[in-house]
């Protein structure tokens, strides 16, 4: 259960301890929390949404790739839905590997993935309305229907 | 009968979840023409498509018992 | 006391949590454990020596620098002294950013630097030997005296 | 008298974690030089020098009271 969506509050230490190895060196962690003001706007809350079985199986295809790329990597990776406040955690990305290089590069590795092709959904919640964020400026349409192998591969 | 899930501002537009809809040999694009007639889906134009649950093309074509899912630009991390 | 040399065991959520702020959207860890084995060759256990007043020093120096690069990080360093055996956390770096590249890199910086300028010392015992992993390799001597600034800022 | 604080394989070919010798206006290379001829001290060619904490030359002048750490190679991390 290296791959998890989870209703309840991250626990940081459960998700690390699943990529602990006599022969990791390194270890890497992304936390994202909720942050309170985005170019000058204040979020009061946000409820994050998945479509779950895909999104499990889109976190481990990244696992996959990363395993591809740096074979000695272990990932983990837990993704909160439900209603998050400020600073509570939204996703939680461990990667251990021998030397700290790799641990640094695949775990940026996988929350860029992670922005792309997992589906996942942050609605934010502002003094003055609401949004779902991807709709606004941080993520490309596909207009294929799907993203691209340039997309899913580099 | 083919089995649509909507997600984020789908969700908000159309009001539903999921919606069941004949369309047996249809194309995933025959399908967003006729749910973009029949419902207030002005996002599916940026939305991704998953058969499934993995990423389809437009061209993908659709058989009895499939699970579309309409996917926005996704947010998560 | 975000710069803290410990002989206890280190509690991971604890650096975290000093450096959690409302407005800090990416909080990235760096966690060094004690590996197995290095280039074929089977550790026991390591001995991590510091001189502590001026470890401190040099880790808040290095906090101070990257408050100068990137200056809305926070940033906690832990640094264990002891016996240490395999899996065990050596060291804990934590820093929080607004945006996730800045995590990445900031906690990067950091390590690369507490290996050049922190007065910390590890004994490797293999099952053949000891040796002061310092005098091998991995460090390059300074014939001047001191780090020059080259080392320092670059 | 100057206050000298050995580490790592410079204590273990001393014997000494310190050494207490008067050294007033002496620069940091002659206490090098005289620490070298008289101890077992190979290690103090390849280490740094701090003075009262801070990294320093070897034409830094040392006074009385000064702590002087030699400090090989680290490793930490």
């Amino acid at each position: 259960m290296n791959y998890k969506i989870s209703k309840d509050p991250i626990v940081i230490q459960e998700v690390i301890d699943k990529v602990v190895k006599r022969n990791a060196g390194a270890v890497t962690t992304f936390i994202g929390t909720v942050r309170e003001m985005t170019k000058g706007k204040k979020t009061l809350f946000l409820i994050y949404e998945a479509y779950e079985p895909m999104a499990i199986k889109k976190l481990e295809q990244i696992g996959a790739e990363i395993k591809e790329r740096w074979p000695e990597a272990e990932t983990a990776i837990t993704h909160r839905v439900g209603k998050l406040d400020i600073t509570d955690i939204a996703v939680v990305i461990a990667v251990s590997t021998p030397h700290r290089n790799d641990a640094y590069e695949a775990n940026r590795y996988a929350i860029e993935r992670i922005k792309e092709i997992v589906p996942i959904w942050k609605k934010e919640h502002w003094e003055d309305g609401e949004t779902w964020v991807g709709n606004q400026l941080e993520t490309l349409p596909y207009p294929s229907g799907k993203p691209k192998e340039m997309d899913i591969h580099d | 009968m083919i089995n649509v899930l909507l997600f984020a501002q789908l969700r908000d537009e159309s009001g539903k979840e999921s919606i069941s809809i004949e369309g047996n040999g249809w194309s995933v694009d025959e399908l967003k023409r006729k749910l973009k007639a029949d419902y207030q889906l002005g996002s599916l134009e940026t939305a991704m498509t998953a058969v499934n649950e993995e990423f389809a093309d437009d061209d993908t074509i659709l058989s009895d018992g499939d699970t579309v899912a309409f996917i926005p630009p996704v947010s998560g991390g």
